[in-house]
């Protein structure tokens, strides 16, 4: 017997997010490790990964591939694109032993989606009340949040680009509450 | 054109007329109408019926303020508006509107019959009767004043319309857009600040647009309107929001408004956003709101006809419409000659200016004079005459007992001005009572706020827009020319000749409050302000007593002999005005109203035709009917299948943790009852646990995957709070553990095979794993791939049969399923839902926590002792366990019963007696937790929670049903299949 | 003055000029038998019942604002004693029984409507929970009947119940005789009735002390009216019993919490009977003046402001339009808060208290006013005797020590 | 909703990313402790509060931001944070807690 295995991230874009002002997209496949690290061992983890964990909350790195926020004060999330993140988790992994720290994959809980486009801002807003006037959330800010109902990791890729990301079961109600915003605004 | 119009005058577009129903009727106005001023253009004034006595009213006001002229506004299934203000109502081609509270019409009204035994209908009548026979009030009265509740007519059919909700943050939020509001606006906009400015009108401009003869800045107050107007829409940091009313101030800052987006259109397509909830974050907030026109109290002063002086001049301002063609005004204030002058100006007769003080300005009386206005100082109107509208005033003057009559066909009234607190006061800023004019002003914010303009007692454009100009953080002042604002006098009683129980002066339009229910009030014990406001119900109507409330606690103060503060003012309360739930509820409706949490393999299970239930935020498959089968017959077969061969289950839902560090077993042998130190690496082990008041709070399997980490599972429901326990006593309690806590229940799909051939469904596709049962034992762990995805392979079980759970990452859990499935076809797999995998549990006398032990079962009541670990120093509940009253005789025990008859299933939740020939109330000993029929034992099976129940063993029960059943059953130890667990070593 | 058609028809005529003062304001005497801290409903009944039941009329209410301001005058009214635990249902019980007649008992129509409650099950777990209510309720002598969804509509017509929802409904509980009353008229007729049997009710009389003497007992309250002395002190505080337990050196188990409530606009009648759902987590019942009078669980952080959260009241009204889609286009016209005190196990402390002479009465949380006589009696009674009844012996504060707790809401715990 | 500064992301963030977690500063006792306490004082432990009216120390949980328990100090009457500060930190004292009110701010 031989079976089709196939990657399914159990949800879709609705069509009128799809063009227009403002553009959803599903992120596609990431590698996401959460990264807790006690911060005697933040620069040493960070050399041996071979990138920065930022020492701030709220802020991130970025390097070829792999973005990494610094959620709390010793929590990180990495996120990276498949081909530069596949070997990140036993990597983390066998640091472990060394460190104080400790390394938990989260790659397929999560589900990324992008908003990008003029007004991207709004976007977010309608279900998230943070400030997102580019002074108080600049260009590089990551953190957790709300959108209405459910938790997000917010995270600002460029001053009209966000990415949302969500646990899985809770992206149809995200994309469901900005195809709704999207369709009255639309109209009025 | 109509007789009332003043072409040339108004924001209406002559050009664009527009004809509308009134009560079936067709009624023509202009595009910029509203109900109400087209109605008033058309000659009529009589537009509702007051609530408790039925008596006819026109619009008193020419805003949101309004109490009388309520319609209903109907546009198609669906969309029936009750109770909407004519006066804000802006019309449309083919808006179908109607009158409320009437019947059979509005013109004559059976319920008007009210008005005729009013006097015995006075405040808190229904306090006083309606008390025998006793009988009569379940049968009689009460239904009939039950039938007699409500203004408009009650919605019967879903709303088609959407409705948004939306966050915003800004700088400065603006609510008002008159003169202090805008000049608010330009000068936060010149600042470079983020600006919204709101108004609840379709115009922007407030007073400004009915101030033709005001100038600011050598400009007239229209142009400098457009003009200033034009400013901020270029500014580029300025939103202006007409039509959007600040409904309520929360705390920091937070505001709500609420955007009307469709009402006024002739068109709405399909899906278009009906109206929008803001939730507004301002750094400040500046309120603009003005005042509100105060009417005067005296006899008769409610007949349509009678309005505010300051409405008639917006009615022909602002909608080109006379609201009369000979006009008496009646003031205690300067403002109205004002008013009077402009109507006079429009080619409109005032036949007299009745002025209840006994001094005016010299200047004013020239003015009118010079008009040709009569005008009677010290004069008070002491009644009206008119059916359907007024026709003749009485005036009377106190001194001399004059009495005169006037014939008219409109009464403006001004009795000052009330500045509108409403905002301010939800902010809870504090006010302070200025008894020169008779007002409460703001004093002290309690946010970052301001109130400016007539809001905070500053009358006069000039004041508004230098006050504006400071509040946005300008320093301009304005250079206007303006009539004088004037000043006026508070009367909290004007003169009559009549006796009181031939009047009625209204205080309250809508609720048909009068001066009298004021003083029986006081007079009978009823002394603050609160206490007259709910005993007469005013300020309680639809307009929450915005023209009504100042002049209430006038009568009051002055009945009472006491100082208005001291009696006090009621609270404002959200919404400033009357807002849609709709609107409240925005996106959030059907799929978005809350979550429903679905796993990768619902899509499947849906395919399958599976009914589902909801559990918690999640939706789970409940049982797979095949061929038209019942819950009972789907069931019967998804256990038996199970037993025999195998069953697929998706257990995706169970919460998961993932504890890593190296203080992981110390801080599980704080949050469990059991140890885990000795737990090997790749061993399994059932976990209990407790609150800290000692009751089962949860449980789970849990793996160990390494040395430092450990695989937690959760019940479903309980996953979001076991991890916020655990965080809590991690953080909060036990700080110095180096262990770190991550949520992964989404990260993982699990699927659940159970039954004697789970081990060879699947060991062909396992790589990396012995599966032989000396490897790979019983509550066991272990990690490799399953058609080549990376799993946690669990064996456990909770059916009793050889079990595992296939934890694979959740974007393959789809493909794995189904891969599963296929290759089970073999072994007649069948999938199940979650009846039976409880019906499973149950026959093995594993909890369901939650069903079978709730918040108030220890351990111990649950026969679970063996899991409470009696050599740890300390877990969280240890203590607990040890109150006198948790070890007490005497409490609910969990058992088994099996019933004498083995066909009768129990009702979940029926109560166990031992004697159920006792008489009401009974001795109750506990209830049936979990019961369902065994299709494997051929009999059913129950678990109860029962008093003492560990030493009844062998004893029989009864449970007494209503209608007079009474079933029995005997209490045995809740494992009724396979007590020794032998199934589970099949090979 | 006796209330009734016919004194109402007489003082017509007379322009109503000559009804007396219903509860005449008193200044505070030097010392009374009974101090009542509070002048809520439980706080009048308790006083009325002392001088009515238990002939104790040297008594004297005293209220930091105006009576009937707090709870009594803040809540949507709602009556009912389907509760599972024969406690609860004892005391609720006792409380709906003194309902049904109270408007003669007082001479005061508190126009309690008997209107009848239904509690809507959602889902497999409601269902278990609400049937433990109803078996539990017969076997007690309480009303309360499981019904399909087709009989809860027959009761409710506008009630949707078709199975496919997101919240299904999948039956539900009714107790007919449970229903609503107005609420201010039953402050009121307690007040009225309790001054004429000699209570003097003392409003915006605040208590800023409780003096004890050299044995602990209780010898009076210190008020911003001077010191009244007393032999015994009922506190009937609600949301403010912390404060004035405080003022005894007692601390309790209770924490107050932000209770939000609205009303929409009047319209004609739409909503027959109170209907509840927990798992959409809202109630609503219509007026008589026609208003949807709506609510919903507290703010989630303690607070005395009386001023809660705009996400509490568009979640509470997104609830209501989840059950009823209908009323989308009705209208929120007010939105009040008030402040609710709520022990462990979120059942009511009704007893002595460990200082001699000092009785108390709280921890009501969300559901004090169905309890207002009832509780206002066991109050009474145990102030009179020294010594709790039966009903309320077992809402003692000991309780919590040994852990025998009357927890409802744990009993009905979602789970799994 | 209120704004609540958090103190780990030293921000103020809206209320809705937060849950309150009770009143601060109620160390558990140790299992020694425990043993050696009677059925009142262990229940004093669980269940008695300040409930205080005025200034009461509570804690906090930025549930949906840097997923830490915090301390507060806030006016339960004006419902106005006077300060927050991190767990572990010691209750403040009566005159701390004024002379932050006369600060003003967080």
């Amino acid at each position: 017997m031989s079976f089709d295995i196939k990657i399914d991230q159990g949800v879709e874009i609705p069509e009128v997010l799809q063009s227009g002002r403002v553009v959803a997209e599903l992120a596609g496949e990431k590698v996401r490790l959460s990264l807790r690290v006690k911060s005697a061992d933040r620069t040493a983890v960070a050399k041996a990964l071979g990138f920065t964990l930022p020492a701030k909350i709220g802020a991130t790195s970025s390097k070829v591939g792999i973005t990494c926020a610094c959620l709390g004060p010793d929590e990180w999330i990495v996120i990276a694109d498949q081909d530069k993140g596949g070997k990140l988790y036993g990597k983390a992994l066998k640091l472990a032993s060394k460190y104080d720290m400790s390394v938990t994959d989260v790659s397929f809980r999560n589900i990324g989606i992008t908003v990008t486009g003029e007004g991207a801002a709004d976007m977010i807003n309608v279900g998230c009340p943070l400030d997102l006037r580019l002074a108080a959330f600049p260009v590089g800010s990551c953190t957790r949040s709300v959108y209405e109902a459910v938790p997000i990791l917010l995270y600002r890729r460029a001053e009209d680009s966000f990415t949302v990301e969500c646990w899985r079961s809770f992206a149809p109600y995200v994309v469901g509450l900005m195809a709704a915003h999207r369709s009255g605004a639309a109209s009025t | 054109m109509s007789e009332f119009r003043r072409p040339g005058r108004g924001l209406v577009d002559y050009d664009s007329p527009v004809k509308f129903s009134f009560d079936g009727k067709t009624y023509d106005g202009f595009e910029g109408d509203t109900v109400a001023s087209a109605l008033l253009a058309s000659g009529v004034h009589l537009m509702g019926r007051s609530f408790k006595y039925h008596r006819p009213r026109g619009p008193v006001g020419a805003g949101s303020e309004e109490p009388n002229a309520l319609i209903t506004v109907t546009r198609g299934k669906g969309r029936m508006t009750p109770n909407l203000r004519a006066t804000t109502m802006e019309i449309y081609a083919g808006k179908e509107t109607a009158s409320q509270n009437r019947y059979p019409g509005l013109g004559f009204d059976a319920g008007a019959f009210n008005n005729v035994f009013s006097a015995f209908f006075p405040a808190g009548f229904y306090n006083k009767t309606f008390m025998w026979p006793k009988s009569f009030w379940d049968k009689v009265y009460e239904p009939f004043i039950r039938k007699m509740a409500g203004l408009g007519p009650a919605p019967t059919e879903v709303d088609p319309d959407n409705y948004g909700s939306v966050y915003a943050t800004c700088d400065v939020l603006i609510v008002g857009s008159g003169p202090a509001g805008l000049a608010a606006a330009l000068a936060a906009s010149k600042k470079d600040q983020d600006v919204i400015l709101v108004d609840e009108n379709p115009q922007l401009g407030g007073s400004l647009i009915s101030s033709p003869e005001v100038t600011i800045d050598g400009l007239s107050a229209a142009d400098w309107r457009a003009k200033t107007l034009k400013t901020l829409e270029k500014s580029g940091n300025v939103r202006l929001m007409p039509r959007t009313t600040a409904i309520g101030y929360y705390h920091d800052n937070f505001v709500a408004l609420a955007e009307r987006h469709t009402d006024h259109l002739p068109m709405v397509e399909p899906g278009r956003i009906r109206e929008t909830l803001h939730r507004i974050r301002a750094g400040e907030v500046i309120l603009a709101q003005g005042a509100i026109e105060r009417p005067l109290v005296f006899d008769g002063n409610d007949r349509p006809g009678v309005m505010l002086a300051s409405a008639a001049q917006t009615y022909l301002n602002i909608y080109g419409v006379a609201v009369g063609k000979e006009l008496v005004v009646f003031t205690s204030h300067d403002s109205a000659y004002n008013a009077a002058f402009e109507l006079a100006g429009a080619n409109v007769r005032i036949a007299s200016i009745i002025d209840a003080r006994r001094e005016v300005h010299a200047h004013l009386i020239e003015e009118a004079e010079r008009r040709g206005i009569d005008v009677h100082i010290g004069m008070v109107v002491s009644g009206t005459k008119g059916k359907k509208r007024i026709s003749e005033v009485e005036i009377y003057e106190s001194v001399h007992n004059d009495r005169k009559r006037i014939k008219c066909d409109a009464l403006l009234m001004c009795g000052g001005w009330t500045p509108s607190l409403h905002l301010w006061s939800h902010s809870k800023g504090s006010i302070k009572w200025d008894s020169q004019t008779g007002v409460y002003l703001p004093d002290k914010a309690n946010e970052n706020c301001v109130c400016i303009g007539a809001s905070n007692g500053d009358f006069g454009v000039k004041a508004a827009l230098d006050a504006g100009s400071k509040a946005g953080g300008g320093r301009k002042t304005y250079k206007t020319e303006e009539p004088d604002f004037g000043v006026g006098e508070v009367f909290d009683h004007l003169p009559s000749y009549k006796k009181s129980s031939k009047t009625k002066a209204f205080v309250d339009f809508q609720n048909d409050v009068t001066d009298k229910d004021i003083k029986l009030a006081v007079r009978e014990g009823f002394h603050s302000i609160e206490h007259v406001k709910r005993y007469t119900t005013n300020g309680m109507a639809t307009d929450q007593g915005k023209t009504s409330n100042l002049n209430a606690l006038e009568i009051a103060s002055k009945a009472l002999g006491k100082d208005a503060p001291q009696v006090g003012l009621t609270t404002f309360r959200p919404p400033y005005t009357p807002t849609t739930f709709g609107a409240l509820c925005g996106y959030r409706t059907d799929d978005l109203f809350e979550v429903t949490r679905k796993t990768a393999i619902d899509p499947w299970a849906e395919g399958q035709g599976a009914v589902f239930e909801p559990v918690g935020v999640w939706r789970r498959a409940w049982y797979f009917p095949q061929d038209g089968e019942d819950m009972h017959a789907a069931v019967a077969r998804e256990c038996k299948v199970t037993r025999d061969s195998l069953g697929i289950f998706d257990a995706s839902t169970l919460g998961k943790i993932e504890v890593v560090g190296p203080d992981a077993s110390k801080f599980m042998n704080l949050m469990y009852t059991n140890p885990w130190s000795k737990l090997g690496v790749g061993a399994c082990r059932y976990g209990l646990m407790l609150g800290e008041n000692g009751y089962i709070y949860d449980d789970g399997v849990v793996g160990r995957i390494a040395e430092d980490r450990f695989h937690v599972t959760t019940t479903t429901g309980g996953a979001p709070r076991v991890y916020r326990h655990m965080e809590d006593y991690l953080q909060t309690e036990f700080p110095e553990l180096d262990v770190w806590l991550t949520s992964t229940t989404e990260q993982w799909s699990v699927i659940a095979l159970n039954g004697p051939n789970a081990r060879k469904l699947i060991a062909p596709f396992v790589e990396g794993i012995d599966l032989s049962p000396e490897a790979f034992p019983h509550m066991a762990v272990r990690e490799g791939s399953i058609f080549g995805i990376p799993t946690r392979l669990f064996r456990v079980s909770f059916s009793g049969e050889l079990g595992f759970e296939i934890n694979i990452p959740s974007h393959f859990g789809l493909a794995v399923w189904k891969a599963l499935f296929e290759a089970g076809q073999e072994y007649n797999i069948t999938p199940y839902g979650t009846e039976t995998m409880h019906v499973l549990r149950a026959e093995k006398g594993f909890i369901i926590v939650g069903q079978d032990t709730d918040g108030t079962v220890t351990p111990q009541d649950a026969g679970m002792n063996w899991i409470v670990s009696k050599k740890k120093k300390d877990f969280v509940g240890k203590r607990s366990l040890q109150r006198s009253d948790l070890v007490a005789e005497g409490r609910k025990q969990l058992i088994g019963l099996l019933t004498d008859d083995p066909k009768v299933v129990l009702e979940e939740g029926a109560q166990i007696v031992a004697d159920p020939n006792q008489p009401i109330p009974m001795d109750m000993l506990g209830h049936v937790t979990s019961s369902y029929w065994s299709e494997s034992l051929g009999k059913s099976v129950a678990m109860a929670l029962v008093k003492d129940g560990f030493n009844l063993m062998g004893q029989t029960l009864h449970i007494p049903m209503a209608g007079g059943v009474v079933h029995k059953a005997t209490v045995v130890k809740p494992v009724f299949y396979d007590p020794n667990g032998e199934r589970l070593n099949v090979l | 003055m006796k209330f009734s058609a016919r004194s109402l028809f007489a003082n017509a005529l007379s322009g109503h000029q000559n009804w007396p003062e219903q509860f005449p304001n008193k200044e505070p005497k030097k010392e009374y038998d009974v101090v009542i801290v509070g002048a809520g409903g439980h706080g009048l009944g308790a006083a009325y019942y002392l001088a009515n039941k238990y002939g104790i009329t040297n008594v004297a209410v005293v209220e930091k604002g105006w009576l009937g301001g707090g709870n009594t005058g803040r809540n949507t009214t709602i009556i009912r004693s389907n509760y599972l635990f024969d406690e609860s249902a004892g005391i609720y019980d006792h409380a709906v029984d003194l309902w049904d007649g109270l408007s003669q008992e007082l001479n005061y129509n508190v126009m309690f409507s008997k209107r009848g409650v239904l509690m809507l099950a959602h889902n497999v777990h409601d269902v278990q929970s609400f049937q433990r209510h109803v078996h539990a309720n017969r076997l007690n002598g309480v009303d309360n009947k499981w019904l399909s969804p087709e009989e809860c509509q027959k009761v409710v017509p506008i009630l949707d119940i078709s199975q496919n929802r997101r919240f299904p409904v999948m039956g539900g509980a009714f107790q007919q005789r449970a229903g609503v009353a107005r609420h201010d008229s039953v402050a009121w007729g307690y007040a009225r009735a309790a001054s004429k049997l000699g209570v003097d009710i003392i409003q915006q009389c605040k208590v800023i002390g409780i003096r004890r003497g050299a044995d602990g007992a209780v010898e009076g309250v210190e008020t911003e009216k001077g010191y009244i002395g007393a032999k015994k002190i009922g506190v009937s505080a609600a949301g403010n019993s912390s404060v004035v337990m405080d003022m005894a050196g007692l601390r309790f188990p209770l924490e107050s919490y932000p209770l939000q409530a609205l009303v929409s606009e009047p319209v004609k009648p739409i909503v027959p009977c109170v209907i509840m759902s927990n798992a959409v987590h809202a109630y609503i019942s219509q007026s008589d003046k026609g208003e949807l009078v709506i609510g919903a669980g507290t703010d989630q952080y303690t607070s005395y402001s009386q001023r809660g959260a705009l996400h509490l009241v568009e979640h509470n009204i997104m609830s209501i339009c989840e059950i009823f889609p209908i009323f989308k286009r009705m209208r929120m016209l007010r939105n009040w808060g008030g402040i609710v005190d709520v022990t462990p196990d979120r059942s009511p402390i009704v007893g002595k208290t460990p200082v001699p002479g000092l009785y108390v009465n709280c921890g009501w949380g969300t559901g004090g006013f169905k309890a207002t006589p009832g509780a206002a009696d066991m109050l009474a009674y145990t102030i009179a005797h020294d010594a709790p009844h039966k009903i309320n012996a077992p809402f003692n504060l000991d309780r919590f020590v040994g852990g025998r707790l009357i927890d409802e809401a744990a009993a009905a715990a979602v789970a799994h | 909703m209120m704004l609540i500064h958090c103190p780990y992301c030293d921000e103020k963030r809206p209320e809705i990313e937060f849950a309150y977690a009770g009143e601060a500063h109620i160390a558990r006792p140790d299992a020694a402790e425990q043993q050696e306490m009677s059925d009142a004082q262990w229940s004093e432990f669980l269940f008695i509060r300040d409930n205080k009216r005025g200034e009461h120390c509570e804690r906090w949980w930025h549930a949906n931001g840097c997923n830490m328990f915090f301390n507060a100090v806030r006016n339960t009457v004006t419902d106005k944070f006077v300060k927050t500060y991190k767990m572990g930190q010691k209750r403040p004292s009566a005159s701390q807690i004024s002379k932050w009110n006369e600060g003003g701010n967080v």
